[in-house]
């Protein structure tokens, strides 16, 4: 390694955390086990690729063609690979219908599992400690606590992706958008609705 | 492992609080964490499971005091430095050390594979494995199971009834897995459980949560 | 409550250690706070469920990260607090404020009174209370409860099939007491469980684990 | 508050909590709410007074005289109290005797209710993460652990103190100590012995 690479090393400003990070990844470039282009490769995929804007795509198509639904909820990995999305954390879907009787929320638990060709990486309440606790006791005071609150008379279910199913959450479609396109339909649907912790 | 990763069911950790216009991640070094877990999982093979587990060893004190990316660069420090591929000599001084002989690693995914390996994804579904042994709408009691390794039955359910609600087919099963017991594929189910079975009397009587539980998870009730 | 405080069947704390000629404190400041809780509770009358549930309100990660006088004075300086005998600005300067006249403190213990109190103790037991529902031998279920105050039912026990093997008489009840419901004087029974009926087939059938639990804590078996 | 006492906290080398602590009680006591001599002697009683010597004379006095141990193991409050110990966090006291066929070991998860006129106040292992949780689950891993083999004949049974009463287990009297005086026995029993992580 050259002394510049070690100067770098304690580089002021840099965190713990920021210092061994830097040292694994050049050990591991060094040892011929990671390509940097390939890491590069990785995050621009899930920073500009793979997102909540594919979840809410095949959300529109669902509500626009009913044909698609259907085989949305009968086999939603492959209609949303028809879309063009599947592949790790999305190997096995499940998409869940919201109606008027029944609400859906989706929670891991045990870890951070998320339905990432859909909705990218999870956002750090998904995967915190406060979500993870008590959603799966206390669903309906989380719910209220981030602003969607149920009627009693609905049922709630609290779908914990404890296995390698992953699950996306079809909200029922906003009255007064019969007019509108696929696209500005798309444009409605928020990745917390299809976590089920909003409305749409 | 019964440690604090399995919280499902706890109180006292406050509110949820979400950010608005929350970046994919918060610091240039957890994009490399993400990216160097994934990329190095294909020249040192490793499964999620392998990842979680090392996640669930982390002292419980430590874990919560411990970001996301801080969780998953400890976890896979120690996995690579249990595969004797890196050492904390080398993480200490920054310096690369010659690779053993013995020790078999594949060479660097490229950009293009890693991308086409993603896209693939890596399912956990097999063809064939052990029979089924539940049906649909079939009563099941989650077994008491408290193994000092890697499961995926959560501890607010065991030794709790509830039905069969969708058989998703032979899966590889994860806790045999995570210790280091092969595959062992068998069905994993939907279990639907009532939060009155789950919580007791004052939870609402009209709501349910589902877990998806192996064969091995379950007896007939 | 279901928290970190309940720790009962959790994995990954590591070993026990034991230090050689422990002292009974360990720092000048842990017999302070020691004492300063023993004896302001005689003059600001607060119960050990009190200061259980408090030190039980410490959020996780920070109970974890604390030593147990820690905990004992964050739990006091929250009962003080919240009995408006102390504030944060008090705390803060180290200068004492006037009390406000609203508030009902009795005056400081002596040193006699203080020891002949200790001496006396602070039982639990009571002359009467709710009739007994169980007996001796009966089988009985703990309950699944899971309120989000103070209970003394821990989580592995609930939802387990247990005997009653001693009724230990009508004491006053911790739980309705920690949440301010007065003290409900019942029956406790020391109720025995098998270590397979407690963590599942793996462990022992020759060993079992007692409780003792309140008449509310119980359902017939 | 005097100029001295207001020095006094920013002393150097005093931690945060030691601040923390002084200013409490000087808060306290300029209120008229903690004597500083009932600080001091309670701090006193719990160094001095109170501690496992007490309950190693209870044992002792339970190996040599067959009538006070059956008393000690029908009403222990009562018995123990006639060796002139009691109060505090042992108002209802349970002994728990060790046979050849019975091993008893007591723990409290929830917290470190623990019998303090016989033992004092527990050391910090009786009270740390890794004992109140691995006890109750796996009582043999953990004895083992701390030194104390026992025989697969043997019952283990473990007692959480959960409630408000205090448990001391009657350790087995060892072999070979047929001569020795009471003075001489208790001097054998230790604190672990009668919380039940030791032999004796």
């Amino acid at each position: 390694m050259s002394g510049d690479d070690h100067d770098h090393h304690h580089r002021a400003g840099w965190s713990d955390v920021e210092l061994r990070v830097r040292a694994l990844e050049s050990i591991l470039v060094e040892k011929g086990l990671v390509d940097p282009a390939a890491l590069d490769a990785i995050v621009e995929t899930y920073e500009t690729k793979i997102g909540p804007r594919n979840g809410a795509r095949v959300i529109a198509r669902a509500w626009v063609d009913p044909a698609y639904k259907a085989r949305l909820l009968s086999d939603a990995t492959a209609a949303i690979r028809e879309q063009g999305y599947g592949g790790s954390q999305g190997e096995q879907m499940i998409v869940l219908e919201n109606t008027g009787a029944v609400h859906n929320v989706v929670v891991c638990t045990l870890c951070s599992c998320y339905p990432w060709p859909v909705l990218g990486l999870p956002p750090v309440w998904y995967k915190s400690a406060p979500y993870r606790s008590r959603v799966v006791m206390d669903p309906r005071g989380v719910l209220r606590e981030l602003g969607l609150e149920l009627a009693e008379s609905t049922e709630v279910r609290v779908w914990d992706s404890n296995a390698e199913l992953r699950y996306l959450v079809l909200p029922r479609r906003p009255t007064g958008t019969e007019g509108l396109s696929e696209d500005r339909l798309a444009a409605l649907v928020t990745r917390d609705g299809m976590i089920g912790v909003a409305a749409v | 492992m019964n440690t604090i990763h399995d919280m499902g069911g706890m109180h006292g950790f406050g509110p949820v609080e979400r950010e608005a216009n929350e970046p994919v991640f918060h610091a240039d070094w957890e994009r490399r964490v993400f990216a160097l877990t994934t990329a190095v999982s294909f020249a040192v093979p490793f499964t999620d499971d392998n990842l979680r587990s090392a996640i669930e060893s982390i002292p419980p004190a430590r874990y919560l005091a411990s970001t996301y990316y801080e969780l998953w660069l400890e976890a896979l420090t120690k996995i690579l430095i249990g595969r004797r591929v890196v050492s904390e000599r080398e993480l200490a001084s920054g310096r690369a050390e010659p690779l053993s002989k013995d020790i078999e690693v594949l060479g660097p995914v490229t950009p293009a594979d890693a991308l086409a390996a993603l896209d693939a994804g890596f399912p956990a579904r097999r063809a064939s494995g052990k029979p089924a042994r539940f049906r649909l709408g079939d009563a099941v009691r989650a077994r008491n199971l408290n193994p000092a390794t890697h499961t995926r039955l959560p501890r607010y359910a065991r030794g709790r009834l509830g039905h069969i609600v969708a058989d998703h087919g032979v899966m590889s099963f994860n806790d045999a897995n995570g210790r280091g017991d092969g595959e062992q594929p068998q069905h994993v189910y939907a279990v639907r459980f009532t939060m009155r079975e789950l919580w007791g009397p004052e939870a609402s009587a009209r709501d349910h949560l589902t877990l998806d539980l192996w064969d091995d998870h379950l007896d007939p009730a």
